[in-house]
């Protein structure tokens, strides 16, 4: 096979800092590469050098051995390179037909869009990806997995050998990823496709990459073939040092007392729940996404409507419909999506610190108490070692771990109960991860009853004393975490009925 | 060169010092074109007499920009409260009880505005502009047009005493602007505001009662609308249904002006109170050098432009230090 | 596969059914009943003159609603036509007062009145704020720039030219007129068939995918408020046919009564990507007719304030009631996932 | 779903809240039918630029009373934008002339923009005459209205015996309003031929708005604190003044001349804060507006130079004008005349 893609000597910076560092990269022609590795280590922006969403500081770019420069994205196509971006770019109220075609429409003797031509070409289009959908309907009806799929196919359409997918699986159900893979796969063979393929699903990875590349801190680690590709061996290269991945983290203490009961919760993405969860436990969620168990928390913090069901706290019954009474209850809940529900950037750490806790920082007739703010921050920022530790720094200015570190540390100012952990180590790097796993077994063992949502099972099965698994909005069981596995897991997920 | 570039950072980014400087320097230069007549007291109670309405109805702009919101109902407000006022004082009502139920009334608008605004998830500028028309409406339908004076000289006695050589309105206004500068700076409930105005999903999540605060918010901007309507009759003898007009776009350019922004978060009512100053000394040497009055509302509009422009400048070299 | 296809076939059927904007319908039933009501009171309501008046009175608001279309799809709003309309009816009078040819001061004044739109975008992307603010300060700059050069006064006696030619009517039609109805199908036509005015919907539910799609947003935003610009400065010329004279204060409210005619339209105030043509005219109508039948059947012009707030708001609280309802019958997305 | 009821019965109560509004609103007419005797019944407008003035309020009780003077069969209406707005005011024009009323009175917010409108219902029929502020360039048929140069002239004799001889005076107008700039070119003329002593010092402009007026006389007397007398040419203005002058403590200095006659102005009488105002009488010239306009609209056989109306052709009538003094308040009939505001709709 032939390299179809050559990068040579890509560096990046941004505001002097170096992003990328001299990263050779190569594509052969019709194959799958893998592109992984932790956040901030590059991989976004070397695509969007490859795809010309931005320029290289320095470095050249070869397809089929010659030299291209990529000033926009347009060049990009025109050099037959596509991607398909993290968010969708669809237009609800465009037709499947017209996202399809967008920029390359069919146009009549008029100029107008010729409509007819259009529903045709773009019925081609869908039939070579094997799929049947009516090109006239308004594309903002379909799923987002078909959205995805038709996100692809506009790509595809427009005649490319290179196809870069960023984290194509990230809002993705798990039947819907069974489907993407198998189109993908599909669709190299056919078209003899070169596919360029961002994830942080190392199992994605395993199964579909006939090579990955590894970057770490913008530098190239390395590529492995297919055979030689194991997860182990990936995070190896991904963190610079053999983690234990399994090393357990379990509580070697008592359980106190039933803190939260829920009973029979029903909403909107979930049915029929019930759990309960003691002082000192961790209880584990399991839940691919769409699984409905971000649903079912947000319903329990009064975010989301309860349908029905009852939540009773240390016994009593308690009825939560807004998330401030959840707060002052001592359910606290770290969002999975902390910019934009967790988080207030343009703030600084202080505030954001107390931002669940304010009504504690009354001194008299309602005036702050700016001191015991500070001083509640630095404790904070002491104990979870944020850092740069700079109370009066604003959020944004700090990396993905550390703004989650703030997330936490906003709900345990609260003084929580209960705490509600969602996805805690999305986005964050392995360092971090490691320590924010070593809080949280930390707030567990001194007494606060721990909800943890994640979709990463090693590290549920790390900290977890029992696992809940969700499936497609259903409870599919609670495991004791006696020396659990995967498989286990897995397929209780997986199990009819 | 390091070091003067650094000065010139500071003070675009401190925007009180840059209003306090330039607000000085647009003073000195005029005292020193037209000595005797500008700086002098007379001139400046004036200023302060006349631009304290604006002043009122920027205290309650702010806060409510604070929040995300905007509120464009202020001006009608006024009119409305000025008629109530008018109109209770004439049947006899005393002056207290007259001002209490008058900025009950305003205050009562802005609790419309505000459920329209998180109820009805209504965008503030939409539901502010019905709200306006319908005030507005109100005004002309129940006075027909007719001014309602001959009013009480203990209500009209409200905005024109002195208070050892201060005018009631300038010592009404400024202090209270004052008080909301402090409580901004200082009360726990407006530090919630920020947070809100910055991310009203994030502050939702964190158990602060967003919806309750931002009501409050546009309810205290309805209070303020409706104080400045009992005082508007009082000063002029008379209520109609034709003051205010325009009234909202100086009070949001005054606190934009201030240091607000548009999309939350930010926000400083000593800011404010510069830049109505600066709009109402601008004008005060538009008449004194015989121009026209009428480059009022495009000295508003490009100061206006000046400060987002200002913002702009302050926002990159943050990120320029930041990442 | 048969089955299939007809599958296919009722799902389209389906899905046409509910795309069509319930709130357009809403409307339509509406000014039925308005029509009713106020012919009741006053027979005279279903003359044709009445309704030309009707149009007649709305042409300015007509012609800047159709831009204004544009703008709210694309997740904006444009508050200075208020200033840029009347500022174009004062230099267009300046200039044919000046024995300019009448046909190019119209020229003139177009790309004053299309710079005017580009300053907008050109502030509105170097300030980088909510295009709510830069078009305020535009209007409020504008406003007092009208009141200055004018120095108050209205600006009248035309040349006999241009008298003669704003008396010049066209199959009945008067020239205000034509030029509504020509805008209105050009730009109902170019926005459901023109694929660069289609972009609209795309920049304006996911600007930035519009961007990595290869669509120069940057240029389709300026686009997008010069064109505004350009129609508020048809507007302005158009003010001048019609009241044969050019005064600061045309603008006064212009920009409020605007918006009410595109939100009642249905385009959404809250999220881009929604609205057309067909609604902002329906809104069109329907506002026009409104308002025309308190003159009609008498009632006090001062219920017309009260009622148009009311209407604002109702508009848009129902058109995102109704966008809601739609959004939450996703059986289609149920049926289409099976289907694959 | 229960949302979607709950905002449709909104809607419709909404819209059955329009009808019922409309529907009272004919009721009244059909009441006052029932006594009509055989006479078809006809309809006549009064448009204005500003309905939220209460001057407008008084020329409509003229209006209203001379209608009644001719007959119950006569219907009149009070039509216009609440606010000074010239094209709202056209756009009604325009509506009124699809409603095919019997006679329109207008007073025109400028001199230019109603003209083709008013031309428009001239040419379909309808007779159209101007009180108050002229659209001279139009084909109204006459104008019932003041003299607004003697009105002018009017004030500057009474600036003139304040001053006594000597003195400097500031007028506050509105530029572009016809009428107002001829009452500051009477006060000036005059002056200028009669009265070298008074000097006319400054020309401002206050929109017509209270708290613009006391903006604009609180930098002017900082600039000018030598002025005696302000003259402001218009309604509202003159409590504006009042409280600028009140707080700088300058009464004793300047005197206040207002023109017309409303309520508030009269309390700034009473309290001394304003020496004397210019009337005309609104309610006069509604009252004359009516009647010319009827007599236009019944046209007797008479050849006429004026097809298809009646023998309306005077160039105008104008209402008689006086000053009042403060000090004439005492007697209490000038007051009497004027502060008990007609009621209507």
């Amino acid at each position: 096979m032939a390299e179809i893609l050559i990068c040579e000597k890509i560096c990046k910076s941004f505001s002097g800092i170096e992003v990328l560092h001299d990263v050779d990269f190569s594509v052969k022609e019709g194959e799958i590469h893998a592109l992984v590795g932790e956040n901030g280590a590059g991989k976004s922006t070397l695509m969007n050098i490859i795809s010309g969403v931005i320029k290289p500081t320095s470095g050249k770019i070869y397809k089929h051995g010659k030299e291209i420069v990529l000033e926009n994205p347009l060049d990009a196509f025109k050099e037959k390179i596509g991607i398909v971006h993290q968010e969708l770019s669809i237009a609800d109220n465009l037709t499947v037909a017209e996202n399809i075609l967008i920029g390359r429409e069919p146009i009549n003797k008029l100029g107008f869009i010729d409509r007819k031509e259009l529903n045709i070409q773009a019925e081609e289009c869908l039939n070579i990806m094997g799929i049947s959908i009516d090109p006239r309907i308004k594309a903002g009806s379909l799923s987002v997995g078909l959205q995805q799929v038709i996100e692809i196919t506009k790509v595809i359409s427009k005649n490319i050998e290179i196809l870069i997918l960023d984290e194509p699986t990230s809002s993705l159900s798990e039947k819907e990823i069974q489907n993407l893979i198998q189109l993908l796969k599909r669709i190299k063979e056919e078209r003899n496709l070169s596919i360029i393929f961002i994830s942080h699903k190392l199992n994605e990875v395993e199964i579909l990459a006939d090579r990955t590349t590894v970057l770490r801190d913008g530098y190239v680690i390395g590529t492995l073939k297919r055979e030689e590709t194991t997860i182990p061996k990936v995070i190896n290269m991904m963190i610079g040092r053999d983690l234990d991945y399994h090393k357990s983290m379990l509580s070697k203490n008592d359980f106190g007392n039933v803190i939260l009961k829920a009973d029979r919760l029903f909403g909107k993405g979930f049915s029929d729940i019930s759990f309960e969860v003691r002082e000192k436990e961790i209880l584990g969620v399991f839940g691919l996404i769409g699984a409905g168990r971000t649903e079912m928390a947000c319903a329990l913090f009064g975010y989301d409507k309860l349908n029905s069901g009852e939540i009773m706290l240390k016994g009593n019954n308690l009825v939560i419909d807004n998330p401030k009474k959840a707060v002052e209850n001592g359910i606290c809940y770290v969002t999975e999506n902390r910019k934009e529900l967790g988080l207030f950037l343009t703030k600084s750490l202080k505030y954001n610190t107390i931002a669940s806790s304010f009504e504690e920082f009354n001194k008299f007739l309602g005036v702050m108490n700016e001191k015991k703010a500070d001083i509640v921050a630095e404790k904070y920022v002491k104990e979870l070692q944020i850092d740069p530790p700079n109370i009066n720094q604003n959020v944004f200015e700090y990396s993905g771990g550390n703004q989650q570190k703030i997330l936490i540390s906003k709900s345990l100012a609260a003084h929580p109960d209960v705490l509600i952990v969602d996805e805690p180590t999305r986005g964050v790097d392995v360092g971090a991860k490691e320590m924010i796993h070593s809080i949280l077994r930390e707030l567990a063992n001194n007494g606060m009853a721990i909800i943890m949502i994640s979709s990463e099972l090693p590290e549920l099965l790390k900290l977890s004393d029992r696992v809940m698994i969700m499936h497609e909005g259903i409870q599919k069981g609670t495991l004791k975490n006696d020396n659990l596995t995967e498989e286990d897991v897995m397929s209780l997920a997986y199990a009819e009925g | 060169m390091r070091e003067k570039n650094k000065l010139y950072k500071q003070i675009i980014e401190n925007r009180l010092t840059t209003l306090i400087i330039i607000s000085i320097i647009i003073i000195l230069m005029l005292s020193i074109l037209k000595p005797g007549t500008f700086l002098n007291y007379s001139n400046f109670s004036g200023i302060f007499t006349t631009m304290s309405f604006d002043l009122l109805l920027s205290c309650g702009m702010t806060i409510v920009l604070i929040v995300g919101g905007v509120d464009l109902s202020v001006g009608a407000v006024v009119a409305l409260a000025s008629i109530i006022s008018a109109v209770l004082t004439k049947r006899g009502m005393g002056v207290f009880f007259t001002i209490i139920i008058t900025i009950l009334v305003g205050a009562i608008v802005g609790i419309i505005n505000g459920i329209l605004v998180t109820k009805f998830k209504l965008a503030p500028f939409v539901a502010t502009l019905g709200i306006q028309s319908i005030i507005r409406g109100f005004c002309y339908v129940t006075t027909s047009g007719y001014l309602i004076s001959g009013l009480s000289p203990a209500f009209t006695n409200l905005s024109r005493a002195t208070i050892v050589f201060i005018p009631s309105l300038v010592l009404i206004s400024v202090i209270l602007s004052i008080i909301v500068g402090i409580l901004l700076k200082k009360m726990n409930l407006f530090k919630q505001m920020y947070m809100i105005g910055t991310s009203p999903k994030s502050a939702e999540m964190s158990g602060i009662p967003a919806d309750k605060l931002k009501v409050f918010a546009y309810m205290l901007s309805g209070f303020f609308a409706g104080l400045s309507g009992v005082l508007i009759a009082s000063r002029y003898g008379m209520g109609a249904a034709t003051y205010g007009i325009g009234f909202e776009s100086r009070a949001i350019a005054a606190s934009v002006i201030g240091g607000a922004v548009m999309s939350g978060g930010e926000g400083d009512m000593f800011g404010t109170m510069f830049g109505v100053l600066i709009v109402a000394v601008v004008n005060n040497a538009f008449i004194q050098f015989g121009g026209q009055a009428e480059w009022q509302y495009a000295v508003s509009g490009i100061m206006l432009l000046i400060t987002l422009y200002a913002d702009r400048v302050k926002l990159s070299a943050m990120r320029r230090r930041g990442h | 596969m048969r089955s299939k296809q007809e599958n296919n076939k009722k799902l389209f059927l389906l899905n046409k059914l509910k795309s069509l904007d319930v709130q357009n319908y809403v409307l339509i039933v509406l000014m039925i009943l308005l029509i009713v009501s106020i012919s009741f009171v006053n027979p005279k309501f279903l003359r044709l003159r009445s309704f030309e008046a009707m149009i007649n009175n709305y042409t300015l608001e007509g012609i800047m609603a159709l831009g204004m279309t544009l703008v709210i799809i694309s997740g904006g709003i444009d508050l200075s036509i208020a200033g840029i309309m009347p500022f174009s009816a004062i230099i267009y009078a300046y200039l044919i007062k000046a024995e300019i040819n009448i046909y190019i001061s119209m020229l003139i004044v177009l790309i004053i009145a299309l710079f005017l739109g580009f300053i907008n975008n050109f502030l509105r992307s170097l300030l980088k704020v909510h295009p709510f603010v830069v078009t305020l300060a535009m209007q409020l700059t504008l406003k007092g720039l009208n009141l200055v050069i004018t120095d108050s006064q209205v600006i009248t006696d035309f040349p006999e030219n241009f008298t003669k030619l704003s008396n010049v009517k066209i199959l009945g039609l008067s020239i205000p007129i034509l030029v509504l109805i020509v805008l209105v199908i050009f730009y109902g036509v170019m926005l459901s068939q023109n694929r660069y005015f289609r972009y609209v919907y795309f920049v304006g539910s996911n600007p930035r995918a519009a961007e990595l799609s290869g669509i120069n947003t940057r240029r389709y935003f300026r686009f997008i408020y010069m064109q505004s610009g350009l129609l508020a400065g048809i507007a302005g010329i158009i003010a001048c046919f019609i009241f044969n004279s050019a005064h600061a204060s045309y603008g006064t409210g212009i920009e409020t009564r605007v918006i009410t005619i595109v939100a009642a339209g249905g385009a959404s105030m809250i999220r881009g990507g929604i609205g057309n043509i067909r609604g902002t005219v329906l809104g069109l109508i329907f506002i026009s007719m409104v308002y025309s039948s308190f003159i009609m059947s008498g009632i006090s012009t001062y219920y017309q304030d009260v009622v148009t707030g009311l209407l604002l708001i109702l508009a848009v609280v129902f058109s995102e009631k109704f966008r809601e309802i739609n959004i939450k019958t996703n059986i289609f997305k149920k049926r289409e996932e099976e289907n694959v | 779903m229960s949302k979607l009821k709950k905002g449709m019965a909104l809607f419709i109560s909404l819209i059955m809240l329009f009808t019922l509004i409309s529907c009272s609103g004919k009721k009244d007419d059909s009441d006052d039918a029932a006594k009509t005797e055989e006479k078809p019944e006809e309809l006549y407008s009064m448009v204005v630029f500003s309905k939220g003035s209460e001057y407008f309020n008084w020329t409509y009780a003229g209006f209203v009373d001379a209608a009644k003077s001719i007959g119950s069969h006569i219907k009149t209406e009070l039509v216009g934008p609440p606010e000074v707005d010239a094209a709202a005011e056209a756009k009604a024009m325009e509506q009124l002339i699809a409603k095919d009323v019997d006679g329109i009175a207008v007073t025109s917010a400028d001199s230019a923009t109603l003209v083709s409108s008013i031309n428009k219902a001239i040419d379909d029929g309808i007779p159209v005459i101007s009180f108050d502020v002229d659209s001279p360039d139009s084909k109204r048929l006459t104008l019932v209205g003041t003299d607004n140069v003697s009105f002018g002239e009017k004030a500057a004799e009474i600036a003139n015996e304040l001053v006594d001889g000597e003195g400097q005076v500031a007028i506050l107008y509105v530029p572009g309003n016809v009428d107002l700039e001829k009452r500051l070119n009477g006060f000036k003329d005059k002056c200028a031929e009669e009265y070298p002593g008074v000097e006319v010092v400054a020309e401002l402009n206050h929109e017509g708005e209270v708290v613009q007026a006391e903006k604009v006389t609180m930098s002017l007397l900082q600039s000018n604190p030598d002025i005696d007398v302000i003259f402001v040419t218009e309604g509202l203005g003159a409590a504006g003044v009042a409280a600028a002058v009140r707080s700088l403590d300058m009464g004793d200095n300047v005197d206040v001349i207002a023109s017309d006659f409303n309520t508030a102005t009269n309390d700034l009488m009473e309290a001394g804060e304003v020496a004397a105002t210019i009337v005309d009488d609104p309610y006069f010239i509604g009252y004359y507006a009516f009647l010319n306009l009827h007599a236009a609209a019944h046209p007797t056989d008479r050849p006429s130079d004026n097809p298809p109306f009646g023998y309306v052709v005077s160039t105008g009538i104008y209402c008689p004008i006086s000053g009042v003094m403060a000090e004439d308040l005492a007697d209490g009939t000038i007051a009497d005349k004027y502060l008990n505001p007609p009621s209507f709709d």
